[in-house]
């Protein structure tokens, strides 16, 4: 039974991380992949912990997992918005989003954006 | 598996001297970083590889029940990675310094030490 | 030089001391000659390198007793004369500790009996002459000549140690007392040959034999006692001394008799006819010095008992009336401030004491009875008459050279004294202090009484020495003014005059020696050739080896990886093991994809943070490698350093500049270069995976853990106990890697004007 | 960096992150961890800090420098090797001192092999900080 | 926060990561997580009398976890399916909240709940720019976060305001 | 192969997919902030990656390389996203 | 007994530690000269020790060999250890009047004692991985010191330095891993005992090769010695002074090491290459050298020329050759420190190290005059100095081994070296100071003066020595030939008799 409720959460949480990474292949700009990545992701994994957890039933394993989890519940979304806030500086334009008039930085070249 | 291995090193080996014979400083630093992964894989591997049974002993065991992975070449491993780190990052402040002092990261360009005999009072 | 300061006051005790101790030792050896000529041959041993079988041998044979008389004989009289020559020099101290020690190297060195004892000596000879010879190191001449007395002496050495070595190991034993009875085996050693030749070697250019000439003249650069020394009685003749040294163990070949034949003829006439060219009086004395030594030379290619003799005979003969011929020049020199024939002229008026010693000497030289000369010229006539197989080419050689020997002779001691002079001479002459001219008159008059009283030589220097050549003091010839009529003196009359004919035309035959000397090439320009030869060498092997680009450099090392581990794979058919892929884990499949699709990736890219993530991709492949494959501690150190290295590489390039596209940045001779060494990697590895492991090292680490380590986590057992020692060096890594960083960062850029410290 | 959000995180993280280092480092002997990886995971901790807030403040709550951090630590460890030759063993023999021993249980370790860990850690710490620190007042 | 009680949880914490807290655990934990913040002190901005609002943080806690699931979905659907469903818009949400915690909770919560992506806090701490995914109606996501997750995060946090 | 097996081993290919997917993005980018999205994706995966292994194992030890991660890895993205932003500010234009 | 081993090992360590922690005081650098002191007198009391037993062996840790990690010391090791000490103590001297406090508050001393903790750690070690570590420890620091100073010319030079290096460390470490995968063992002695055992010798081999080139980088080898020339003449000249001393001989010992002890199943094979090599090393070396006109570079190239004989008595791996080698090491670490320290006096008197911007020492400090010519004289293999007994051993065995060719490549090089050698003496002592430069024959003032020329004239007093009284080192030279062509007292010490 416990196995059985293991092996849901384990699929479900990895099907969450498939998504999270068609997430970020298909969504149209940054910012919407970073939804997708940040959360899904994060909401996958703590599936997969929660699956180990009830696999091994142990306390020790228990609370690794939740810290594990409350770990990337609070560094997920800094890391997230460090990228954004970083997207937003180098004049990313956010899709589907009219920026025109309030973008900071809209005369930033393409070059920019990229990287190279 | 080990046979897997040796073959991923070899591209490792392959990407980071392609980098390290490059122009640019820059690109060497990057394949060493590469070459240093695959130095220590190659101890991995030539150390055989275990499934999923790390060398631990359990908790009330004198020593660990079933066969666990080599232990030694995870210790000379975990050392070459942080030597590693070490030399790396010794290396990068020197590329980073190096730019700075001599304005270049192109290797052909730095000749201060060994000048050209154009260079030559 | 020492032009403006000569003087009876000298150089105190520094100018003394040596005098008194070469005087001393002079002495010392003249105590040895009852001995000596007894047939006795006193020696010491000390044990040097008795491991190597070397020992500091010496022994008094006749011939080294000869040699240490003439050295520090001579020595004492030059030392006595440079105390003035070179009076208030502010470098007399330093010359004077050379000579010194040069004097006691040439004692060493004929003393030895031991070759590379011998060769010892003779390499401290080559040092004190390098820095007597440079002693006017301010010049470019000096400089020079130093350096091509050095470099030509050394080259014969260093052939002739290879040569000494060889000897010894042909002997089993580097004794020259203990080698020379061995004579037959070594000759027909089948090293003989290369022995030979690399002995004489070091002979021939050490006693500037042809074609190795050139240098010895150049050498005059030194102060005139230094050549007077040198050049006369001593280090020069250190050649002939090793040759006669090793003659009863080396000759009688056709080898020996023909090269050292051939050579010390030709050397003879080449230098005579050098020396009649010259106008500088010492550099004619130079090239007799050179005549005298191509003599020795041809006499030692011979065997008989005559030829042994007047070896002998000529050697001390010789030392004597040219010692006191160089000091008479560097009297004329230091009085007149010039040594040219063209000026000097009348001073025997002026200069009589000198006049008198030129005379005597000069005499001596030129082979005038009563005169010592006269005996040894007639000795060599009877031993070039004597000489198989090449008695018509010895005897035209000496009949030649001692023709040109008188006219040098009047051209040194009669031009000067008793001509008019050609020019106005820088100084007003007069009489030189009495310890310039102790020196020549000594000499002179003991050639002199040497001529008058030959058997004072006789018992006591000639037949040892020529005795220890041929093997039996009883074969010795005797030393006689009048030996009858006979060819040797149908010799000597032709020579005469031929000589006073030389000495004739002196001007004329000058100018033709002089215009013929332009047109034959010599080999001191070939020095410099030589000089400049190897200057291009070295530069173009510099440039095309070390040439200050790093890629290059990369490219080498690498090439050189891949093509010796290739070959040797190869040559030493190295047992390869195909690929197994049966117990390939799904997982690891997946990972190590990912890994090279990281690392392909990083290698292209020309952007720098897609690079720096690629990186990071294959990074982290890398460190699920290590969890998959049971090792947890290695993964999460692999991804914290990870981390660590994206902050770093972060920061730094926030200050460096973009890559350049990769496109433009193909290389395609290094890609084929990087694919040979991944091969080589991979080849090597499967090899090394095909066998089972010997894991008694974690077996052992498996049972101690627990119970004798108290942990329960292997690897970190191994790192803090089993293997403490490596941890420690490896966070002292780190400490000095952040030390060193940090120093790089901080430390002031002072000097950055200047390219090299 | 003024970032509000990665300041007030790293509020939170940098102390986190140590004690989660120094936990790391003690269990080290008995399970994944130890001293480098517990010196890693606590130098990251500064280096947020550093990054968030800057070096200066970074440095100010180290309170010492960290080159002289790293120096002690190594000196500890090697302190640890040495302390054998008190007991007449060789370097680095570890030396165990079991508190509150049972017949049944060993009690609490303390041994020169801890005290060596706490070396390595130190060093790893205080090195990548001095590293980060110096690169980062460089840009 | 008070000092004392992020002491002692961080002594918790350490006992917990051992999984035995007797006294000589819990005792050097709360030694060291005071020697971990007295390091620390810069970053504290000064001592905050409180006492724990068990009930709002456990509120806080179940309506996260309601909205996380929720809106999930709503992504996930998006993601899933051909075409995008959505409509992004930065909207600028004005915060009542001060504290660091209260700050970086708030935006960590956006964060996490899908369809919301905090972008950055103005350096006033006045403003918070995000990311909304579904935003018909960019007045109505501002107001469901000023009186959802902020008030739950205000009253948890800081203590209830008039 | 029980229920569980299954599902640990159709984990790790969701798992693999999902940083399949992540690296296409990261060397199609097109900004930088797009690759970086892409390496912080990983970080999670890698997280899920650490957690199947110790079911499939029955090795707690993984937790660990998990929680480590867990806690410094978002420390790269950080990084690299002061990266990007600062590389502007300083004005090294077209300068990546 | 193991102490014996561990000290000089951990007296290094101990001495970086505090002297860094009091590096901002005039305390540091009289720390750093105390540590030297004692490390002098720990590395006699190993010597002393070693000379009693033959081989000694410790078990680092208290864990037996081949499992813990051994430190062991045979005549070759604790005399690599004593000349390491007795340059280390020479270069701290020294360092007291050449190293500025800029260069002392970033941590000079400390950096230079941890240096000499890698190079002692290298000699004394008895585990492959352990070497690796040690060599890191060495190679990072001389990273630190040869860029301390930042002028440009060093950086330019670190790079090619520290790049070249790299590769040779990465290099070192795979080799080590193969060969673990191969015998599993990393003990030394062990190697020599499992080695022979594997059955894919010629994977041995190929091996072996790969060590080769990772030493050989290291040693300064042909052709792999660029980094060499590329930077020694760059940094302080201490630090330069103790690079070209100790650094490439811990190439050259390692290379010994492996190919007496480990790699000596096919060398029919290694030791022609390593033939080769010698040979190409002493030309190239000595070529290069004769390009030069900088002090610092022409002695730099003559590391590389040098090496080449010790090579070569490696190569001939006959006793007499091994002799050479060892004998070679010795006389050539301490003569070259001493060339590369009185470049820095010629520097301070001059201003520079450039042959045709100085000239006229001759007159103006006879005494360094003096002072140069024995190292310079020892270096060009002069009779009675100790370069040339190191020389005449090496040709002896090559003429003893009938190798003709390499004899006389290694007596033509020892002409060329005469050359250079001169060219640095006529140019800056006979030569007139030239015009047109700065005439800055500033005598360097009364204190750095007596700390730089006093470990000058001790080194130069240890040349005489040598070449005065050569036999006990000569027997010393033998015996350890001996240790290292009959391993198996090496092995015994190691393992203990049942291995
Ligand atoms: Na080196
Ligand atoms: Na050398």
């Amino acid at each position: 039974m416990m196995d059985l409720l293991a092996a849901g959460l384990l699929l479900v949480g990895g099907a969450l991380i498939l998504v999270a990474g068609i997430g970020i292949l298909r969504m149209p700009d940054v910012f919407i992949r970073m939804h997708a990545s940040t959360k899904v992701g994060t909401l996958g994994s703590g599936l997969i912990m929660a699956g180990a957890a009830v696999h091994f039933g142990a306390p020790t394993v228990i609370f690794k997992a939740v810290l594990i989890v409350l770990f990337l519940l609070l560094t997920a979304p800094i890391g997230a918005h460090m990228i954004s806030r970083a997207a937003l500086r180098i004049g990313v334009e956010p899709w589907g989003v009219d920026t025109a008039d309030k973008d900071p930085a809209s005369q930033i070249t393409d070059q920019d954006k990229t990287g190279v | 598996m080990e046979a897997l291995l040796a073959i991923a090193i070899g591209v490792l080996v392959t990407c980071s001297v392609y980098l390290m014979l490059a122009r640019n400083v820059l690109r060497f630093i990057f394949g060493l970083v590469l070459i240093s992964n695959a130095a220590n894989l190659t101890i991995f591997t030539a150390g055989r590889l275990t499934l999923g049974s790390p060398p631990l002993i359990p908790e009330g065991a004198e020593a660990p029940a079933a066969e666990v992975a080599n232990a030694l070449p995870q210790a000379l491993v975990l050392t070459a990675i942080v030597i590693g780190f070490g030399l790396f990052a010794f290396a990068l402040v020197l590329v980073f310094r190096a730019y700075t002092s001599l304005g270049t990261l192109h290797t052909d360009d730095m000749r201060v030490a060994e000048p050209r005999e154009t260079d030559k009072a | 030089m020492g032009a403006d300061t000569g003087s009876t006051a000298g150089n105190g005790w520094v100018g003394i001391l040596p005098t008194i101790a070469s005087a001393a030792i002079f002495a010392w050896f003249l105590g040895f000659i009852p001995a000596v000529a007894d047939g006795q041959t006193p020696g010491w041993i000390l044990d040097w390198v008795p491991s190597l079988g070397i020992s500091v041998a010496f022994l008094v044979d006749g011939l080294a007793l000869t040699f240490a008389l003439l050295i520090s004989g001579i020595g004492t009289l030059v030392f006595l004369y440079a105390n003035s020559y070179l009076a208030g020099h502010p470098q007399f101290a330093r010359f004077a500790l050379f000579l010194f020690s040069f004097m006691l190297a040439m004692l060493g060195l004929v003393l030895a009996d031991d070759l590379i004892a011998l060769f010892v000596f003779w390499e401290l000879t080559t040092i004190t002459s390098y820095l007597l010879i440079g002693f006017g190191h301010e010049t470019e001449k000096g400089r020079r000549s130093a350096l091509q007395a050095l470099f030509v002496t050394g080259f014969g050495a260093l052939a002739m140690l290879a040569g000494f070595i060889l000897l010894g190991n042909a002997a089993g034993t580097f004794r020259i007392s203990e080698i020379i009875p061995q004579a037959g085996a070594i000759v027909a050693h089948p090293h003989y040959l290369a022995i030979l030749i690399l002995v004489l070697l070091g002979a021939l250019t050490k006693s500037a034999q042809f074609p190795f000439h050139f240098w010895l003249p150049n050498a005059m650069a030194a102060p005139t006692p230094v050549s007077a020394f040198l050049h006369s009685a001593t280090m020069v003749k250190a050649g002939v001394y090793l040759m006669a040294r090793l003659h009863p163990a080396l000759s009688g070949t056709e080898v020996w008799i023909w090269t050292l034949t051939v050579l010390g003829a030709i050397t003879a006439v080449l230098a005579s006819l050098l020396a009649m060219r010259q106008t500088d009086l010492k550099q004619a004395l130079a090239y007799t010095t050179l005549m005298a030594l191509g003599t020795l030379t041809m006499f030692l290619g011979q065997d008989s008992a005559y030829a042994m003799t007047a070896f002998a005979t000529f050697l001390v003969v010789h030392s004597l009336y040219k010692a006191a011929l160089f000091l008479v020049v560097g009297c004329i020199d230091h009085e007149t401030g010039t040594r040219e024939v063209e000026i000097l002229g009348g001073l025997a008026r002026l200069m009589p004491v000198t006049a008198l010693a030129a005379a005597l000497a000069a005499a001596s030289m030129a082979g005038l009875p009563p005169f010592i000369g006269y005996i040894g010229k007639e000795l060599i006539y009877a031993g070039s008459i004597a000489a198989v197989p090449s008695s018509v080419l010895v005897t035209g050689a000496a009949l030649a050279a001692n023709a040109l020997m008188v006219g040098v002779a009047g051209v040194v001691a009669i031009g000067p004294f008793w001509r008019r002079a050609g020019g106005t001479m820088p100084k007003t002459p007069h009489e030189a202090p009495w310890p310039m001219l102790a020196g020549p008159v000594i000499l002179a008059v003991a050639g002199t009484a040497f001529g008058i009283f030959p058997a004072l030589l006789q018992g006591t220097l000639i037949d040892p020495t020529a005795g220890v050549l041929i093997g039996d003091f009883d074969k010795v010839k005797e030393l006689k003014l009048w030996a009858g009529v006979n060819l040797p003196l149908y010799l000597s009359l032709a020579t005469f005059a031929l000589g006073f004919l030389l000495y004739g035309f002196a001007g004329r035959v000058r100018a033709g020696l002089a215009a013929a000397d332009r047109a034959t090439p010599t080999a001191d320009p070939i020095w410099d050739d030589f000089l400049k030869g190897l200057k291009g060498l070295a530069a173009w092997q510099t440039r095309a080896i070390q040439t200050g680009v790093l890629r290059q450099y990369m490219f080498v090392t690498f090439a050189t990886v891949f093509v010796t581990l290739a070959v040797t794979m190869v040559v030493r058919d190295a047992g390869l093991a195909l690929p197994a892929f049966d117990t390939a884990e799904p997982l690891g499949i997946a990972l190590v994809a990912l890994i090279m699709l990281g690392a392909g990736l990083a290698a292209i890219t020309a952007d720098r943070i897609t690079a720096m993530a690629a990186l990071g991709v294959s990074g982290i492949g890398v460190a699920m490698v290590f969890i998959v494959f049971s090792a947890p501690d290695v993964a999460i150190t692999q991804l914290m350093v990870e981390t660590l290295v994206v902050v770093l590489v972060a920061v730094a390039l926030l200050r460096l500049p973009r890559l350049e596209s990769a496109r433009q940045d193909f290389r395609p001779w290094d890609a084929l270069l990087a694919v040979g060494v991944g091969a080589v990697v991979t080849v090597i590895l499967l090899a090394v995976v095909a066998v089972p492991l010997d894991r008694r090292l974690s077996d052992y680490f498996e049972a101690t853990a627990w119970p004798e380590a108290f942990g329960r986590n292997i690897v970190n057992v191994i790192l803090v106990d089993f293997r403490a020692l490596d941890t420690f060096g490896e966070i002292a890594v780190v400490v000095i890697a952040a030390l060193a960083a940090y120093a790089l960062l901080r430390t002031t850029r002072a000097d950055d004007t200047e390219d090299s410290k | 960096m003024n970032s509000v959000i990665l300041r007030a995180g790293t509020r939170y993280l940098a102390g986190l992150l140590l004690v989660f280092s120094i936990y790391m480092l003690l269990r080290g002997h008995n399970e994944p961890g130890g001293g480098f990886i517990g010196g890693l995971i606590g130098a990251t901790g500064f280096v947020l800090f550093a990054i968030a807030c800057g070096t200066e403040d970074a440095r100010r709550s180290l309170r010492v420098e960290p080159q002289a951090i790293a120096a002690v630590g190594l000196g500890i460890a090697l302190l640890a090797g040495l302390a054998a030759a008190l007991f007449g063993d060789d370097l680095f023999t570890g030396q165990w001192l079991f508190i509150n021993a049972t017949e049944t249980e060993k009690g609490l370790p303390l041994s020169t092999v801890l005290v060596f860990d706490i070396g390595v850690y130190m060093v790893v710490l205080g090195s990548i900080l001095t590293l980060v620190f110096a690169m980062e007042e460089e840009i | 926060m008070n000092t004392l009680a992020v002491n002692l949880l961080l002594a918790v914490l350490w006992s917990a990561f051992f999984g035995n807290f007797g006294l000589l655990v819990l005792g050097s934990g709360f030694v060291l997580a005071y020697l971990v913040m007295w390091l620390l002190q810069p970053l504290t901005g000064g001592p905050s009398p409180y006492f724990a609002r068990v009930f709002y943080w456990i509120k806080l806690a179940i309506l996260f976890l309601y909205e996380l699931v929720v809106s999930s979905l709503q992504v996930l659907w998006d993601i899933v399916t051909p075409g995008y469903n959505a409509r992004p818009a930065i909207i600028e949400v004005p915060l009542d909240v001060k504290s660091d915690a209260g700050i970086l909770l708030v935006t960590n919560l956006i964060s996490l709940t899908p369809g919301t992506l905090s972008l950055d806090v103005s350096e006033d701490r006045k403003t918070l720019s995000i990311h909304a995914m579904f935003a018909d109606d960019p007045a109505a996501v501002c107001q469901t976060i000023k009186s959802g997750m902020e008030k739950w995060v205000i009253d948890a946090v800081e203590g209830r305001r008039a | 192969m029980t229920v569980l097996t299954m599902a640990v081993n159709a984990g790790f290919l969701l798992v693999f997919l999902a940083v399949a997917l992540g690296f296409i993005r990261l060397v199609r980018g097109p900004t930088m902030p797009d690759r970086v999205v892409a390496l912080d994706m990983m970080t999670v995966a890698i997280v899920s990656f650490c957690g199947l292994m110790a079911v499939r194992s029955e090795v707690q030890a993984f937790l660990d390389v998990a929680l480590a991660l867990a806690l410094v890895g978002f420390l790269a993205t950080v990084a690299l996203a002061r990266f990007a932003e600062r590389r502007r500010s300083r004005g090294q234009e077209g300068d990546g | 007994m193991s102490w014996y081993l561990a000290t000089p090992l951990a007296l290094p360590f101990l001495t970086a530690v505090l002297a860094f922690l009091w590096r901002k005081r005039a305390a540091g650098r009289w720390i750093s000269l105390l540590g030297n002191a004692f490390l002098l007198g720990a590395a006699g009391l190993l010597m002393v020790e070693v000379l009693r037993e033959g081989v000694i062996a410790g078990q680092m840790g208290g864990w037996r060999a081949p499992f813990g990690i051994t430190l062991v010391a045979d005549y070759l090791g604790a005399v690599m250890v004593v000349i390491t000490a007795i340059t280390a103590f020479a270069t701290a001297l020294y360092a007291m009047g050449d190293i500025d406090e800029a260069k002392e508050r970033l941590g000079y001393h400390a950096l230079f004692n941890l240096l000499i903790a890698g190079v002692t750690g290298a000699f004394l070690t008895g585990d492959l991985f352990n070497l690796y570590v040690w060599f890191e420890v060495m190679l990072i620091s001389s990273f630190g010191l040869l860029v301390l100073g930042g002028s440009r010319a060093q950086i330019d030079g670190g790079v090619k330095y520290v790049t070249l290096n790299l590769v040779s460390t990465i290099l070192f470490l795979a080799g080590i891993g193969l060969l673990y995968g191969m015998t599993g063992t990393l003990n030394m002695a062990d190697l020599a005992l499992r080695v022979p055992q594997v059955e894919n010798q010629g994977m041995v081999t190929v091996i072996a090769m790969l060590f080769m080139i990772a030493f050989g980088v290291k040693a300064a080898v042909f052709p792999l010695f660029f980094w060499l020339p590329a930077a020694y003449h760059t940094p302080a000249f201490s630090v330069s002074a103790v690079f070209a001393g100790l650094l490439t001989k811990v190439g050259v010992y390692a290379l010994i090491r492996m190919f007496t002890l480990v790699f000596t199943g096919d060398t029919g094979f290694t030791h022609e290459i390593l033939l080769w090599v010698a040979g190409f090393t002493m030309v190239t070396g000595v070529l290069g050298a004769a390009a030069q006109n900088e002090i610092r570079k022409i002695l730099s190239f003559h590391i590389v020329s040098q090496i080449g004989y010790m090579i070569l008595g490696l190569a001939l791996y006959t006793p007499l050759g091994i002799v050479g080698a060892v004998f070679y090491l010795v006389h050539h670490i301490i003569v070259k420190a001493n060339l590369f320290l009185i470049g820095g006096v010629v520097h301070r008197a001059t201003g520079s190290t450039d042959l045709a911007r100085i000239g006229g020492l001759y007159k103006a400090a006879p005494l360094l005059g003096v002072l140069f010519l024995i190292p310079a004289f020892s270096l060009a293999g002069f009779p009675p100095l100790s370069g040339f007994w190191a020389k005449y051993v090496i040709v002896a065995a090559a003429l003893e081994d009938q190798g003709w060719v390499i004899a006389g490549v290694a007596l033509a090089v020892g002409l060329l070296t005469i050359y250079s050698m001169t060219k640095i003496w006529a140019e800056a002592f006979w030569k007139k100071h030239p015009a047109g430069y700065e005439p800055e024959l500033n005598r360097v003032s009364a204190a750095p003066r007596r700390w730089m020329l006093a470990p000058i004239a001790g080194l130069a007093t240890l040349t005489m020595i040598i070449g005065l009284f050569p036999e006990p080192f000569v027997v010393f030279a033998e015996t350890s030939a001996q240790q290292l062509l009959e391993p198996a007292g090496y092995i015994t010490a190691v393992l203990g008799d049942a291995p």
